[in-house]
């Protein structure tokens, strides 16, 4: 198989945050993202449960992209990790199709 | 008076309550899955929305309106204020939670609102339909205060997520299902009313206790959670429904509104958001600690409201009124 | 007649579909959770079906049916190659996304034909209880005719997939719950309606409500994310339903079909699929633009034929029959 | 008899079990979401519980209740031993299996109850409404009993996870719902009842269709993934429910009980638990093969109780009664 | 600890053919896979998002299995992609237990 | 960028084991977990779907942390995969603020 090496990106962030990352990674150079409903979690900011009440919930965003993209966007993330909740990691994956990413 | 206070614990939808919150105690399993919550929300803002805009068209737009609405909208934006004083005086939060959380108790909660109308249906006392749209008015201006309070604009990562913000401000969806079926129930009218009356009426009797169950065990989970509240958070989400209730009450009369339309003013006051206002919150002022605000509004205020506050708020009325 | 298409503008239900729209287009964060569009979609067929088959049993399986069944068959497979040819010519679509698109506008939409129904209804109109049924016959040929057009038998692809497609065109959740709902109402006849009243009867008005709440925003949001819309496209998503109304009311005259038949036969020859077509389309000519057949579909036709189609084909039938 | 039988086949709730069972055998792409059917098996004990105490509260705490419902936890323990000891002759399933699977046949089904309420109802059959309160009694010893089989002690896994399990036991979402909308239909009786009449009766009915068209495609779609089941098995999941409704009526009979709580106590015996004993295997005996005991629970004798079985035990119980 | 190392797939297909493709992964020899739900996404097929009216909405696919099945399920996916929406990447992890994978 | 390795672990296991192991991974050192419902899957144990009526469905929990923390989660789930049905893998990802994990 013909498979390029590429950065998987994934954010965990709170709902309200998707629109606006959405557009960021468009920004930073990714032509596809993913997004995921979490269950529950903790983290620094304490723990969480979805409950349809009062929680607006976290998700993951899984973008895959070029390692420029991802520098891009992990500094626009590092910023905005300051001052909101959520965490974000940066892997190496195989992808076919390399154009596509 | 005790006799209603005593039926109000024994209604169907406060046992629900009751049983929710007995098994998030006891660490049952039971959940209401999160979609049919959500939904059930939304539902229950549609019945009560439609059913006042009906009741309105009906009984045409009175100046009763207006005195409401703007007594509303005056608490709503006052109270952060002076909460938000309370609260910074005791020394335990720090300045954006004393802010999300003032934020928090000038806005309402659209479950105690249903609770209240159920409670004085029940005792058979009138309130104007109206009062649905008072309720829709008297979310925002106290995130509006909070966000004054806390002087949002200082914040950096505010300006990048204005839009999103205002549109989380005004154009939340309960908000937007309150205000839109309040505006259909005004416009179809009775015809309206006459093709739903099964599906915002009974039904909407059972999916309160639905709801109410979930919001139950949401409640204790959240209270279980909290082991850190301080003595005097705990006093503040107690009293100050008493006192805010008691400032409605007080206004209300002085404006000339019905034992009804002030029951549900004081109901209106002493509630405490824990759905628009916790959004806003999360969005604007994202260092203050949700833990917070949500275990006090939604693990102690709404259970007092719920179980004590209404009949005693409708009590207090009876003495103002001399009902 | 003015007064009667004012009368469906001011429908709950189409009132509610506007506040979706308007919520949609102001970006509001209002939604349906996806689960329960769904549920809601699956339990507004069961009902058509239900009551469709309760009164057909109840009436006696007439001629008319055979007419009516006859009729929708003939008009939903015809109908794509007629809508293939129009929209080729316009040259702004490839092959494949012509013939799924001509698809659409061959099937049928279940919520549009639900809208006329409450308008018969409302005006107090008649209508046979087996237009349910032709309302289950006619989703399927169009999506046979769209795959004859685009010769799917070439795509390599699709061969691995076929059995999946056979069960999406035959088998879809849609047509099993329509069909098998149509056959248990008839089974079970004034009995089962005697037990199920409540349930397919005033709970559906306020569930249909609900789930238009949810098509204004699922359309105000495609048609926002759609610029690309060629002019001609939107021109044909308004022509293409008066077109096909005018046919099929032509046509029902002429097979001897009351006013309300044939009304109902307007409306489904009029609206377009945005359920089993897409789903079939998607597995069989994936090469085809969705961005195109469902903003076209769901964001142009559908409210088209919700506001004003209905009572207007309402209309047109009036002045055919004489009603 | 032949009659009542048959109208069982042809009740609306049947036909859409059948209709169900037959998507999923097509491989239909039907599927009613997984957060909705949760919510539907919540809302059916709800309905089941509360009407039950409200019942019970109108008619007084009789002995029948202490009859019925020793009765019925005598069964829930005792079965397991019995159908283990069966189970093991045989010589297919291992030790775990044979005990877990046991304890589903001990347990109840709490939807074939609610089949069989609806069957007596039709054909007129008075019961206690105290039988809500066996059913919730009936689900958990048998499973305390599947864990002595097992001899559950002696698995170290299980040390670790001992507070889930006796949560998951005593505690689950449906024993809550169960007992706790019986206490809350006791407390508040008729007053409660008239609140909620249409929630938990005209909707109950239709809701039951769309659980029990669900139960259809899980049931088919189990039993299609599940082809190694011994033949003796299936048997066993035929046999054992006859022989269980046998003991069960000759039992109610010897107990004095009338011909419609002997007739819902054979059900009961001759049901098998789907959602409480599963649950609480997978936590308490992992190493059991639940492609077994659900196959046998849920895809066949679900099915037969609710085609054949009710009818069935309600003829037997006319002869033994003498109805 | 014993630590294995295995290549884990992720693929994002739409809903209707997450059977045929559980299908090919067995052949492959994947003895496990996982199936998760996503809300909403963008890619060269445009954004989407899971609504409940219109969309089948996508699905990940998760399987970990050894280097030899993750190639001939590569294979096969390339093929897929021809016609159909979607992307697979592959990446490295390490396992508990090697032979069940 | 100022990005740090850590290691992440994927987690697939029964819901009412949730509970059990979000306690495990903070003991082992993990600062913060996800969880995330997954819809239908298969492995040793063959397959399932959820249905809402008899599978209590399998989750996915991703815990993002140090090695150390990794090693002994490991160490216990190896432990706990003798009793119950589930699968765990383990992969090198590269985070934003290192002390968060
Ligand atoms: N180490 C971690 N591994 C996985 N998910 C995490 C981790 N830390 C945080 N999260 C997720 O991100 C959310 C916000 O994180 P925090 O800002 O640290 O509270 C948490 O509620 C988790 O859902
Ligand atoms: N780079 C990417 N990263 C993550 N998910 C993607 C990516 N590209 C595509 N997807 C997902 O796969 C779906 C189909 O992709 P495509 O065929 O490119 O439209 C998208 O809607 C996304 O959900
Ligand atoms: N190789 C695998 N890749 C992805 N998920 C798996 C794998 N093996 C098992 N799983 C998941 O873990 C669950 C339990 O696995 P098992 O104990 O092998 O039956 C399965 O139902 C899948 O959801
Ligand atoms: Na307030
Ligand atoms: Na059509
Ligand atoms: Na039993």
């Amino acid at each position: 198989m013909d498979l390029t090496a590429r950065v998987k990106l994934e954010i965990f962030v709170e709902a309200h945050a998707v629109g606006e990352i959405e557009r960021m990674l468009e920004d930073a150079g990714f032509k596809g993202l993913s997004v995921f409903a979490s269950l529950e979690g903790a983290g620094s900011h304490g723990a969480w449960r979805q409950t349809g009440v009062d929680e607006a919930g976290m998700r993951l965003i899984i973008a895959i992209g070029s390692e420029v993209s991802a520098e891009r966007a992990l500094a626009w993330l590092s910023d905005y990790f300051q001052s909101y909740p959520g965490v974000a990691a940066a892997s190496d994956v195989r992808v076919l199709r390399a154009d596509r990413f | 008076m005790a006799g209603a206070g005593a039926a109000n614990l024994l209604a169907p939808a406060v046992l629900f309550f009751a049983l929710g919150a007995l098994a998030g105690w006891l660490k049952s399993d039971l959940t209401i899955p999160d979609q049919v919550a959500k939904t059930l929300a939304l539902y229950l803002m549609l019945c009560i929305g439609f059913k006042g805009g009906a009741e309105a068209a009906a009984s045409g737009l009175s100046q009763d309106l207006i005195a409401a609405g703007g007594l509303g909208l005056g608490l709503s934006f006052a109270t952060p204020f002076a909460a938000y004083i309370v609260l910074k005086a005791f020394g335990v939060l720090d300045r954006l939670t004393a802010a999300a959380t003032a934020a928090h108790y000038g806005s309402v909660s659209v479950v105690t609102f249903a609770a209240g109308t159920e409670y004085l249906r029940a005792v058979e006392v009138e309130f104007g339909g109206y009062m649905a749209a008072v309720l829709a008015l008297m979310e925002t201006p106290a995130i509006l205060a909070a966000l004054i309070i806390a002087g949002a604009r200082s914040q950096k990562a505010e300006t990048r997520l204005r839009p999103t913000l205002w549109r989380e401000v005004f154009l939340n969806g309960a908000a937007v299902v309150l205000i839109g079926s309040f505006v259909i129930g005004a416009i179809t009218g009775e015809r309206g009313m006459a093709r739903l009356d099964v599906f915002v009426g009974p039904l909407f009797q059972g999916a309160l206790c639905l709801f109410l169950l979930d919001m139950g065990l949401v409640a204790s989970r959240r209270l279980a959670e909290a082991p850190r509240l301080d003595w005097r958070l705990i006093a503040f989400a107690i009293a100050w429904p008493l006192l805010s209730a008691a400032a409605a009450l007080g206004a209300s009369a002085a404006l000339g509104l019905s034992l009804g339309d002030a029951t549900l003013m004081a109901v209106l006051a002493a509630s405490a958001s824990y759905i628009a206002a916790p959004a806003a919150m999360r969005i604007a002022l994202p260092k203050a600690d949700a833990g917070i605000y949500l275990s006090l509004s939604l693990g102690v205020t709404f259970p007092f409201n719920l179980l004590i506050g209404i009949p005693l708020y409708h009590a207090a009325g009876r003495l103002v009124f001399g009902g």
